[in-house]
């Protein structure tokens, strides 16, 4: 269980490794990477600043696994988002989860991604090829998507 | 009888409410009657262009008390640090 | 869109980075890790192996891989399987999905492990820390995991 | 008129049905009246004690025609190659 907000880059399989060396129960694991596009409805992006607000974003990340922990037997998780200048190709966000089963892996994944994507105080913005750009609005879809967690809590 | 002391507070401001503020944080002492998150929006409103600017469409600006998410029906009461920003897009 | 039945192990950051190189299309990638649990319902376990039918094996996870792209937008798929004599804490199977968002290759991952565990001609034979062993059983709830999606077709 | 060729298949089996068994594969000619997987299936628990006890419990052996799954009622015309095995647990 562990949280890093960090402006270098991660390494996909170091820390899935860290996380489950030597652990013999442990039979899923479950990771989500999320990268920075090339384009954005068709206009090609040549950079991508992800804003934060430090403190806040440890808290609601730390609380979010929390949460996760309490409602799916995890054996063990990570969250590391970055903040900072990227480019198209770039690693942004790390979710792995651990669980002895694999549907508990799968959802727990998606849980702390839809809760992220709502709850932890990141902010982006695009410079696109031509010079424009501006902040990226927020998805409906994604407040659609922290919903059906919230049902399935009554 | 002693008055209740004038509470301040540090304010922060993220993204494009950041930018249209022209600063990241400033302190202001809360005036009477202002006891809500969104009480502190329509008074901010009436303190200057930038804040006419940043705070134009308060339905789409987020607030933090004390670095946690609140809706624009909490009390100020007792926060130290209230944070506006516009919805988040991280993930 | 790739299929490997093998021996030995593999190498998930080096098998991630491998598929989505050069990639500025995917925003998103899932990755499903199934590792060798240390005991089964409370009895250590000292080895596993895997039976496979060679031929079949590869031309079925083939087929799952070929419907997962045909209902999903993935921008690249991945699925590897072991076989032979594992040990707790082994590697069994890679799933890796791409997408340029997250629900899709959420999804197709979870499709893929379900049709997977229900359809890819493999059996796992336990053998156990007090030298008895067998032929592991198929899960019913594998078989309901697998439901959702036909239902989920029509 | 010209006899129907009667029809040789290889026979695989895998798991505790290649156990049960004692052996991994075969090659049998079809009788006359077998014409789909459960007829077969019935014709080779006549056919000695290591059937038998493959095929005791008929419900729970799986089988493939040409390397793809089929249910009992598959007719057999046509097939090369029949395989029978637990139901599987990989992944």
């Amino acid at each position: 269980m562990a949280v890093r907000v960090q402006l270098e880059d991660f390494d996909l399989g170091r820390e899935v490794a860290a996380l489950t060396a030597g652990r013999h129960d442990i039979g899923a694991i479950v990771t989500f990477t999320g990268t920075v596009r090339g384009s954005d409805k068709g206009a090609p992006i040549s950079e991508m600043t992800l804003e934060h607000y430090p403190g806040m974003t440890e808290t609601e990340l730390e609380r979010i696994e929390a949460e996760a922990t309490a409602r799916w037997p995890l054996a063990a998780s990570l969250i590391i988002h970055r903040h900072g200048a990227l480019r198209p190709g770039d690693n942004i966000v790390l979710v792995v989860t651990a669980s002895p089963h694999r549907q508990a892996a799968f959802e727990a994944a998606e849980f702390l991604m839809d809760f992220l994507k709502t709850r932890a105080p990141f902010w982006k913005k695009e410079t696109r090829m031509d010079g424009s750009g501006g902040w990226v609005d927020a998805r409906e879809a994604d407040d659609a998507a922290l919903d059906r967690w919230q049902s399935a809590k009554t | 009888m002693p008055e209740t002391p004038s509470q301040s507070v540090q304010l922060r401001y993220f993204a494009w409410v950041r930018e249209k503020m022209g600063r990241a944080e400033e302190t202001v002492t809360l005036p009477d009657g202002v006891a809500t998150v969104s009480e502190l929006v329509g008074w901010l409103r009436t303190q200057g262009p930038e804040y006419e600017a940043a705070f134009a469409r308060p339905e789409v600006v987020r607030a933090a008390i004390d670095q946690t998410h609140v809706k624009p029906t909490a009390p100020l009461a007792g926060a130290r640090e209230i944070a506006f920003f516009p919805p988040v897009t991280g993930g």
